[in-house]
């Protein structure tokens, strides 16, 4: 496997680490000869979540700490694969070309002979902050597949559920007298301007009970006039189921009638030819 | 941990015919949808000898072990599902933490419109605000009991006169209709138009929530 | 018809304190989120004598009946609620139409830094990261509502600040976030190692079996 890895001849480095990658890929196992087609390196690249995600897997192949990473080693594979993602015009995210340059500038301060007396700051590894991120990714790198292998629900774990089918719709809310009202005053101003149409007031006792004694009627069975003036109001409820009648009476819903000359007024709801 | 263990368990405790009628259970439920015999059966592969057969005895086990608890197994032209009996119905209102939508505008007026007019027509009460009443508003109102059909009109068509019921007045707490505001005192609320495209109302608030064939109503208003 | 029946049945015969464990059970299998407390409290509004107490005392009995079904109630960061029991999973998964899509690292690595860091912005992720975050992703998660904006970092363009929610912790089991694997220790670099590479230096036996001490001390590759 580390073989081509080793290979003295930087020229070489790209289609060498292609072996060791291929082979130790899960497309493995194949004659190192063999030809990969250029589809199966696109899935492969593709499958990096960027730029510290590829380094921790150039580092992880190798069994290197991090803490300890050969700088210009990492960065030697590094630029092989982004010449090679170059080369079959993946579409390469600008963080790559970002890491590449940090990459160069770590590696040439690591060159630069360590000043003696130089101050606290610049004594510091330039690699820090790299691997500082480094370990920092990989943490949640790794917190992810452990959420990934967690059981999930409607994956792993299934919710129990019956229908609702047999069940009553909730009743919906009961109207308040406030917005009933409010509606109507809406109503009425567009009544209004269409200025044509005028809404009559009569009281609203009246007209309840105009509904009442429509209620109670038949169409083909006579009632006696006098039994829907009956109420248990008193007075003012005969007042009222007159004038309902009257109301009625006039829009021309009832029909009068009387058995006998001198026999009780009758009043059935009136029928029209349709239903004769 | 547990998760490994679990696992195991099914592999090497495969459930038997006995457990046939657990691992239907647990399909059902797992469900969203009824479940059809062949989705059953599917749910039951690599357990030996379990068939067609098999599978119906297993329910019948399994609907009888319900029949007193407050679940039913039934079966429906698209197939088997468990769903909460009915007379449970009021406590699964009660526990839903979502609450009913509000009445929608269209559906206020109309009852306010039947309460002050009836009894009425549909016609009527359309010509009233100037705008169609939908079928769906109308079904509402009727199927809450707070309107009811007190007869039909003898013109042609016969249309169904509407008046409001005892229901409607309980609801809204009063104990009689005349116990709303006359209808001249309302009109004193109603300003004279100022401009033209003044439908809007005072209750722009109250359309929150309002259904959409009101909206597609509104453009024939003025 | 029937409808009526039912409803009566209720009023009349409303169930006592045996029947509260149907109640329960009707009311948890009709929900299709978790169910808090006091949504089971409510959902025996009428019943006399329920209380807390008593609600607890019949989810224990519910839960004991279940003991050798295929369903348990479990209770989650949002309340309580039946599933099916994990050894089942494998029958449900076969009985399911098709299988639940998977989750794209990207989009489980996002989810893994708002869950540990939260509240975080999505420039913050991606720092982490390294790369930039999908909108279609940050959209996928906040759908799911595993995630939500909770508030705005006060720095220019005040970038929402983003966190987890209970839906997140209920799809996952757990009833608290601490309850999650803890994140790895971040190692201290202890003195790095002085690397004094050459371009042309072949990473000699750098590779093969290595472990992490011989690693430590390659600062002698060349």
């Amino acid at each position: 496997m580390t073989a081509a890895v080793e290979t003295p001849d930087p020229e070489s480095a790209v289609e060498a680490d292609w072996a060791c990658r291929v082979n130790g890929s899960p497309l493995g196992e194949l004659p190192a000869d063999l030809y990969i087609p250029p589809d199966a390196l696109e899935v492969f690249l593709e499958s990096f979540e960027g730029p510290l995600d590829l380094l921790l897997y150039l580092i992880r192949r190798q069994n290197l700490d991090i803490l300890a990473i050969p700088i210009a080693e990492i960065t030697r594979q590094y630029m092989a694969y982004i010449e090679v993602m170059q080369a079959l015009r993946l579409e390469l995210a600008g963080e790559y070309l970002v890491m590449a340059a940090l990459l160069a500038e770590i590696k040439s301060r690591m060159l630069l002979p360590r000043p003696s007396a130089a101050s606290e700051d610049s004594d510091e590894d330039p690699r820090l902050a790299l691997i500082r991120q480094l370990q920092e990714y990989e943490r949640f790198k790794t917190a992810a597949e452990r959420l990934e292998a967690m059981p999930r629900m409607d994956r792993d774990v299934f919710h129990a559920q019956a229908s609702r089918d047999a069940l009553e719709a909730p009743p919906p809310p009961a109207p308040e007298l406030e917005e009933l009202l409010e509606a109507l005053v809406g109503v009425l101003r567009r009544a209004t301007l269409r200025s044509h149409h005028q809404i009559s007031s009569e009281a609203l006792s009246v007209r309840e009970r105009m509904a009442r004694i429509l209620e109670k009627l038949e169409h083909d069975a006579f009632v006696e006039f006098t039994s829907l003036l009956t109420g248990v109001e008193g007075r003012p409820g005969v007042v009222v189921s007159f004038l309902a009648v009257l109301e009625l009476s006039k829009a021309g819903l009832l029909e009068w009638g009387q058995g006998d000359p001198y026999g009780p007024i009758q009043v059935r709801r009136r029928r029209t030819g349709e239903d004769a | 941990m547990t998760e490994r263990d679990e696992r195991e368990h099914t592999e090497t405790d495969t459930p038997g015919l006995d457990g046939l009628e657990l691992v239907l259970e647990a399909v059902l439920f797992a469900a969203s949808e009824p479940l059809r015999m062949q989705d059953l059966v599917a749910a039951c592969t690599g357990m030996e000898g379990v068939g067609h057969g098999e599978v119906e005895a297993a329910l019948q086990r399994l609907a009888e072990h319900y029949r007193d608890r407050s679940l039913e197994l039934v079966r429906s032209a698209s197939g088997f599902r468990f769903r909460v009996r009915q007379r449970f119905s009021s406590h699964v209102q009660a526990s839903l933490p979502e609450r009913p939508p509000r009445l929608s505008r269209a559906l206020l007026e109309t009852l306010a419109i039947i309460a002050y007019r009836q009894p009425v027509t549909r016609a009527e009460i359309e010509d009233i605000r100037g705008v169609a009443v939908s079928t769906q508003i109308m079904r509402n109102i009727l199927e809450r009991e707070w309107v009811h059909v007190v007869g039909h009109k003898e013109v042609p068509g016969r249309p169904a006169l509407y008046a409001t019921t005892r229901t409607f007045l309980d609801d809204l707490g009063l104990s009689r209709l005349d116990e709303l505001p006359p209808l001249d005192a309302l009109r004193e609320l109603v300003d004279p138009p100022v401009e033209a495209d003044s439908d809007e109302g005072p209750s722009g608030g109250a359309a929150d929530g309002a259904s959409s064939d009101e909206t597609a109503e509104h453009p024939t208003l003025q």
